[in-house]
This record gives structure tokens, sequence and C-alpha cells, in this order.
């Protein structure tokens, strides 16, 4: 009988005296925390699935709140859960500009200069490490689709140019690619911004044109036609205020390369529209094959 | 957090560990029995075996008795196990645990007794830190260990010839001091054991 | 001295918790894929572990074996842990926001990380004074760490490299994970 | 009762654990040097997943959500410790060679998630399924590798020797390090069937 009594009180002294230290610990280290975040956090899905470009869900409500981060990444939980965190925002879904990423390269198969067959690892972090990619040009995108595996949405792919191209309407802003990228090629921008530079070749404007015909030369021509001054050039790039920017497209008809282009409009002058493969891109492809069987 | 919702939170936790306590202590006087009854064999039972050589049809670990052979040093009397085996419903044998010290430290010595005829029957030895090689020769030697059986239990046990093992001297006298000890608890407690 | 510090190799090496006691796995194999989400991870295992094995040793010294009742070690024991993971990160998330930050995400997951718990238990099983107990846990946890951050710098190597499909992901890392246990088992004549 | 079937069989092959949710893994790497050890354990975790997910279900709307964790844990632990205690008593040899891994069936991930994503949500009959299940599809899983194991790593089963007197056991696989390559590969044998049953699906 003793012995009985021993374990419920024994127990339940552990039981009171841990519920009590929680209890108190919980008052006396009270961190205020918005309750909206705590809301927020019920209403995702709590599948944890990284989607949205945070490592869990709580910690997207708590940048949501804190740092003002769109609520409509949320894949897993779909146009529901955007709903309900929009109206306990009060916020609309559809209200304002959203961030997409856009590639800050033109350096196609055709474009830039090749210097051999890359024939390593499928993998740009891997390219950029060793060898520094086939590409003459050390700042342009590798073209090897770490961005794409990245993507969780697969709003991006590898097209016939060898560049990635980013589906806007799949595409959530969450920056995965961004992160991954070793080379800094894609950039989130804002579906308001009319015009960009796609390139970010720090190189002086000789070299520029030797490695590549679809890089910013630096011949600071668009920032003197800008009527509105809204280009001027840094670190041998011309760059875009998208605040000043009018959006009356002369710097895109004045650039010799092509390097400024209209952003977010339907014809993809280059893009996906290159039916032929270049005889390189051909050339590192059979390669590859070859290597992957020897191996 | 209200202290309402705070009360109700330390209640439930209590509650919950509390009843879990108490039914959990059932469970284990249900089994305790059984718990100790399947340590003592799955530890003794090798050296019982050794030990008894007479023929026997009961379990001795399950016909075990408790006996009290002292008090330690904050008066709590000290228990120990006697293990009894018998034929036909009669004792022919019973065993107990007798404690020395030998070249590495303590020694346990399983002693089986016949207490009709009041001789040893057998010894096993059941803990022991002896130098293996060396001290634990002396345990395994049937010629060493084979001297015990069928000497006479008396108040001067230590008077029995037995030849210490050679080349381990303090494990053989570890031995000795531990079947000494043992027969004179059987002597004293007697009647209790029977 | 020298006692301890063959305690120490022996936990680190010869008895890594994770390659070759099979304690902590599912951590193990959930946040190795990257090395800072292991570094996080390792940290917050070695707070939480030394803590716990501090704190049950003394539940179960005075409290449990007083009133005879060891065989409620386990609830004891979780309960203590689970408790403690919790006012941790209480605590944590006032008095060092940073560190909250950092180490955050990885404290529920360890309540049921069978390190934490093994390790209490071991510390009881080998009957270790309070010194003992503190000092193995945390060699125990440094253990966990190395095999984590090795285990993490090889899959972010894999995460490059062309693993047949069918191995892609767990086999592949479970894989590697026996062949770094067989170099670690090289270090048992260090540990006697 | 189709429902109950439903959950119960998800737990034999579409969501095995440990094979397709990689719950669990500590027992499932320590315990598979022998069958019967491997059978002992699973049947432990069967017992103590329908305890606490047949309780959890049932006083899933008493228990506050601040002490959700505490209270599920205090669960888990009391049903460990009846097993504890009955093994002791009753499967005195397999309590030895068990040894810590019987407590640590508390901290087994598998137990905690079933009362977390499943018990919590649903009625009790669908949970009782649902734990029946899972556990039995642990046993089996553990049963599988521990069978892989013993075999090649000793020439056993069960104890009983299978193959010649001749064969010498492939130690490596009864070793530690041998129990990860070896559910590594198991993995990925199973990876390689469910691709090549999902081609077939696709070829039809």
């Amino acid at each position: 009988m003793m012995s009985i009594l021993n374990a419920v009180l024994v127990m339940a002294l552990l039981g009171v005296v841990f519920s009590l230290v929680l209890g108190l610990a919980a008052k006396v280290f009270y961190v205020y925390v918005d309750p909206r975040i705590e809301s927020i956090a019920d209403m995702l899905p709590g599948a944890n699935c990284g989607g949205c470009g945070f490592a869990s869900c709580s910690s997207y409500a708590e940048a949501i709140i804190n740092e003002g981060v769109s609520p409509t990444r949320c894949v897993a939980g779909g146009e529901d859960v955007t709903q309900n965190v929009c109206s306990l925002l009060g916020i609309s879904a559809e209200a304002g500009s959203r961030n997409v990423a856009q590639i800050f390269c033109r350096g196609s198969r055709n474009k830039a200069l090749h210097l051999f067959d890359y024939a390593g690892a499928e993998d740009c972090i891997a390219a950029h490490v060793v060898t520094g990619g086939d590409k003459a040009c050390k700042y342009g995108c590798l073209g090897l689709g770490t961005c794409v595996r990245k993507c969780p949405f697969g709003a991006l792919s590898i097209g016939n140019d060898g560049l990635p191209h980013v589906d806007i309407d799949l595409c959530t802003g969450c920056g995965n690619c961004v992160a991954v990228c070793p080379r800094g090629i894609p950039r989130l921008v804002a579906t308001s911004q009319n015009v960009a530079n796609l390139c970010v070749s720090k190189d002086a404007g000789k070299t520029v044109k030797q490695v590549c015909q679809g890089g910013c030369i630096a011949c600071a021509v668009c920032t003197k036609q800008c009527p509105e001054k809204a280009i001027r050039m840094q670190e041998k790039l011309a760059e875009v205020d998208p605040d000043k920017c009018t959006g009356d497209y002369v710097c895109v008809e004045k650039c010799p390369t092509g390097s400024m282009q209209k952003l977010f409009t339907a014809e993809e002058e280059e893009g996906t529209a290159v039916e032929v493969a270049s005889p390189t891109a051909e050339a590192s492809q059979t390669s590859e094959e070859t290597e992957q069987d020897t191996v | 957090m209200s202290l309402k919702e705070f009360l109700r939170m330390v209640l439930i936790l209590t509650l919950v560990t509390g009843i879990w306590g108490g039914l959990l202590s059932l469970v284990k006087i249900a089994t305790q029995d059984q718990i100790e009854y399947q340590r003592i064999k799955n530890i003794k039972a090798p050296a019982l075996e050794k030990a008894i050589n007479v023929e026997y049809t009961n379990d001795p670990v399950k016909a075990r008795k408790k006996i009290k052979v002292g008090t330690d040093e904050s008066g709590n009397p000290i228990r120990r196990n006697v293990f009894i085996a018998k034929r036909k419903g009669r004792v022919v044998a019973v065993a107990l645990e007798g404690y020395g010290t030998g070249y590495g430290g303590r020694l346990g010595v399983m002693v089986a007794i016949r207490p009709e005829k009041r001789i040893v029957d057998g010894i096993a030895v059941t803990i022991y830190s002896e130098t293996p090689g060396v001290g634990t020769k002396a345990m395994k030697s049937e010629s060493f260990m084979g001297q015990f059986s069928g000497k006479r239990i008396s108040a001067n046990f230590g008077g029995n010839r037995i030849d210490a093992y050679s080349g381990a001297t303090y494990t053989s006298e570890g031995i000795m001091e531990a079947v000494e000890k043992a027969t004179q608890i059987f002597s004293q407690q007697r009647e209790k054991i029977l | 001295m020298g006692d301890y510090f063959l305690m120490m190799i022996s936990a680190i090496f010869a008895n890594n918790i994770l390659l070759i006691r099979f304690l902590g796995l599912c951590p193990y194999v959930g946040v190795s894929s990257n090395v800072n989400g292991s570094v996080g991870m390792s940290g917050a295992a070695l707070f939480v572990n030394v803590l716990a094995s501090a704190f049950t040793w003394l539940v179960y010294n005075y409290l449990l074996v007083p009133f005879q009742l060891e065989y409620l070690r386990t609830v004891a024991f979780i309960l203590v842990i689970a408790s403690l993971v919790q006012l941790v990160e209480i605590v944590l998330q006032k008095t060092a926001p940073a560190l909250y930050r950092a180490l955050g995400i990885y404290l529920p997951l360890i309540t049921t990380n069978c390190m934490i718990f093994g390790t209490a238990v071991l510390n009881i099983n080998q009957e270790n004074t309070f010194f003992e107990a503190v000092l193995f846990a945390f060699a125990t946890a440094v253990g966990f760490s190395l095999a984590l951050l090795i285990l993490a710098g090889l899959r972010e190597r894999f995460a490059i490299g062309k693993v047949p499909t069918m191995l892609n992901g767990f086999p592949i890392a479970l894989i590697s994970a026996g062949l770094m246990g067989l170099c670690f088992q090289g270090f048992i004549g260090l540990g006697q | 009762m189709s429902t109950m079937w439903q959950e119960f069989s998800k737990g034999l092959w579409k969501e095995v654990p440990p094979f397709r949710f990689v719950l669990g893994l500590c027992p499932t790497l320590a315990v598979t040097g022998k069958v019967s050890s491997a059978l002992g354990l699973g049947c432990g975790v069967i017992f103590v997943l329908m305890v606490s997910n047949t309780l959890i279900s049932i006083f899933k709307n008493q228990i506050p959500g601040k002490i959700r964790v505490p209270v599920f844990i205090v669960i888990i632990a009391s049903a460990v410790t009846i097993v504890e205690l009955m093994m002791e008593a009753y499967f005195y040899t397999l309590f030895e060679v068990l040894g810590i891994w019987i407590p640590l069936i508390v901290v087994n991930c598998l137990i905690l998630g079933r009362g977390e994503a499943f018990a919590r949500k649903n009625p009790v009959h669908l949970s009782v399924a649902d734990g029946l299940g899972m556990g039995v599809g642990f046993t089996i899983s553990l049963s599988v590798l521990a069978s892989f194991r013993e075999i090649i790593g000793s020439g056993t089963w069960f104890g009983l020797s299978l193959l010649p007197a001749s064969y010498i056991g492939f130690e490596l696989l009864q070793s530690p390090p041998g129990a990860f390559i070896c559910l590594g590969l198991l993995l990925a044998l199973i990876n390689l069937i469910s691709s090549k049953m999902e081609d077939k699906k696709q070829g039809c």
C-alpha cells in the first residue's frame, strides 16, 4: 500500500513541479509575440515543406508579420490558405505588384563565346568552383540548371538557348534560385518594373564585346538617351531606377547589344523561340552522352 | 494565459502523472515476485546446478527462503537467499552463498549442503574479480573445487584439510573463507532453514 | 584524470553514440542534408544533453532511489527531458534571442531524440557519479556532432555527384554512414 | 469497417515505417542482429502504439494544447514501463538481450509521430487500426532486415542453422556499420521495386 502511495505522490510531485515551472517560466520569460503570427501559423498547412523559401511554416508566419513578406507564397495550402491569411491581414490577395525571378544573362549558346566542351558534373556550383564553366565570360550563366532543380514550383526551365527561363505564372518569388546560384544570375524583380539591363558582367566593355554579343558593354548610351535620367552607370553596368522609369523604352531601342530589355512582355525576342540549337551545343551534348556511357 | 487556464494545466498534468504512477505501481506489485524469481534464476541457476550434486526434482529457486544473517551499520537486517532442493518432498540439499576475499577482491561462492549428513555437497563460484588465467584457473580446477565435497560441517570447519591450488594461494584462501562463512550461517540458522 | 580522458575518447570515437550505439538517428538522417542545419542541431543537442543528464541523474538518485521507485525511471526521465526542452526554449527566447533563432527549430526535435534519453539511461546503467555523468553526456554529444557534421559534408557532395537513382537520398546516406562507422570502429583499441 | 481496414493496411506497404517514412530508425538498426529480438521488440512497439493511440484519441479533447506533448509522452512512457515490467517477468532472456532498447521505445519517433499526426485528429476505432497497422508494418520491416542480417551474417534464422556448416558468416552484417549498409541497400531495393512497378503502370 505504501509503495502505491509513494509512486502516486512522487509522480504527482514531478507533474506539479514541472507544470508549475513551465507555467511560471512562460509568464516570467514572456516574450510578446504578435498573436497574428500564431493564427497565421495555424492557418498554414504545417507540412514544413519549405516551398515558401522558409525553414518551417511558423518561420514563414513570422516573416509575413515582421518582415512584410508576401502572404501568397504558400503552395502547399493553395488558394484557400492565401485567402484566409490575406483576410486576416486585411489586404487583398491581388493587390499591388509581386516579385518574380528574372534571368540576368543573355549569353545564349550562339551569343556567348564558348571556350571548350564542358562534360563535368551537371551542377552550376561544381562548375563554378572547378573550371569556371565553358563560357569565356566569367560572370554569365553556367546553364547547368541548378536553379531549375532548386525551384520548388517548376517555374524554371532550361531553354534551347542554354539559358534558364522563368514562367512568371508559376514563380512565387521565393528566392530559392537567387540563393543557390553561384553567380547571382536570377534576381527578384517587381512585376511593375518596365526595363532591366540583363547582364551582370563587371568586365570592361571591350572584354564583354569579345566574349558575348548580348552583354552590357558599358557604352552609357542609355544613360544619355533616357528622358527621365533613370539610368546610371555602376561598376561598368547600366542600372535602371524603377521609381523614375516611365516606360518609354528609349533605352531598349538605343542599346547596341540588346542587353537592355523590356520585361514581362509576350515577345521574348530570343528566348524559347530559338529552335535550332547551335553546333557547339550539339557537340557538347554528344560528348556528355559518351562520357556517361563510359562511366 | 489566465490563472484558471494555468491551474487547469497544472491539475491535468498532475492528475495524469499521479494516475499513471499509481497504475504502474500496481503492475509492479503484480509482477515483482516473478521478476525477482527470474533475476535470481538467471544469475544463480548455473552456479546452483554446479554446486548441488545430489539428485533433486523441484526448482530450488522457487523453493527459496529468505533468512536474516545479521545487520548492517545502520541497523537494517541483511537477508540472504537460501535455495532448497527436494526429492519426493524431502529436503536433500540446501544451497547458500558465502563471501570471501580473494586476490582481486570480493569472491562469492555458492555452497550446497546435505543437511541430514551435515556435509558439503559441492561448491561453485558466483562472483569474482580474480586474475584471468591464474586465479580463475583454481575455480575451474576439478581437483581443487572437488576437495570440498563430502567435508563435514562443524564449528571448526577450517580445520578440514584443504590443499590450496598452487600458484593461486589468495584465490584458494578466499574460496575457503567463503565456504566456511556459508557453513557457519547454515549451522547457526539450521532450524529456520529447514 | 587518465580514466576520464579514456572515457571521453571512448564516448566520442570507439562507442560513438550514432554510429556504434545507434542512438539519435532520426535527426542524423533528417538534418544532415546540409552543414548549416547540422551545426544548429549539434549545438542544441550538446546543450540539452548535458543539462538533461545532470537533471535526470539528480532525479534518479535523490528522488527515485530513496523511495525505491527505480522502475518509474522511464516515465520520470522523459518527463524531465520534455519539460527541460520546453523550458530551455522559453528561457532562450527571452534571454538570448539570437541563440534562440539559431537553435530554436531544432529544440522540439530533441524531445524525441533517443540520444538524450539514451545518455540518461546509460549514465544510470554504468553507475556513473554526477561528475562522470556530466562528462559522459558532454563527450557523447561531441561524438554526435562529429558524426553529424562529417555526414553533412559528405551529403553536400552527393548532391553534386552522379548517384544511381535507386541509391539517391537515404540509401546512399545510410551506406556512407556505415562506412564511417567502420572507420570509427577502428578506434576501439584506444578506448580500453 | 472498410475504412478501418484502409487505416490498417496502409501501414503494411504504402506508408510502411521505417522504409517509407524514415521514422524510428534507431531500434531498426540496433535490434536487427537476430530475428528473435527484432520480433520481440516489434511486439513491444505494437502494444505501446495501440495503447498510446487509443488513449490519446479518447482524451484528445481534454488535453490543453500547451501541455499536449508532455501528457502524450507520459502516456507513452507508462505503456513502455508496463512492457518493460512484463517482459522482465515473463520473457527474461529477451529482456536481457534487448536491454536499453525497451525503455528507448519511448523515444521512438514513430509512436509520438502517430499520436501527433493521426490519433489526435481521428476517432478511437480508426486510431486503433492505425496503431495496429503501423506496429505490424514496423515489426515486419524489422524482421525482414533482421532475416537478411542473420542469414547472411551468421547463416542462421531464428537460431536454426539454414546454411551448411561450412558457411563462414559474413560478419560485417552482424556489426553496427553493417546494419547501416544493409538498411541502405534494402531501401535502394525498395526504391527499385517501386520505380519498376510505376514503369509497368505507365506501360499499360
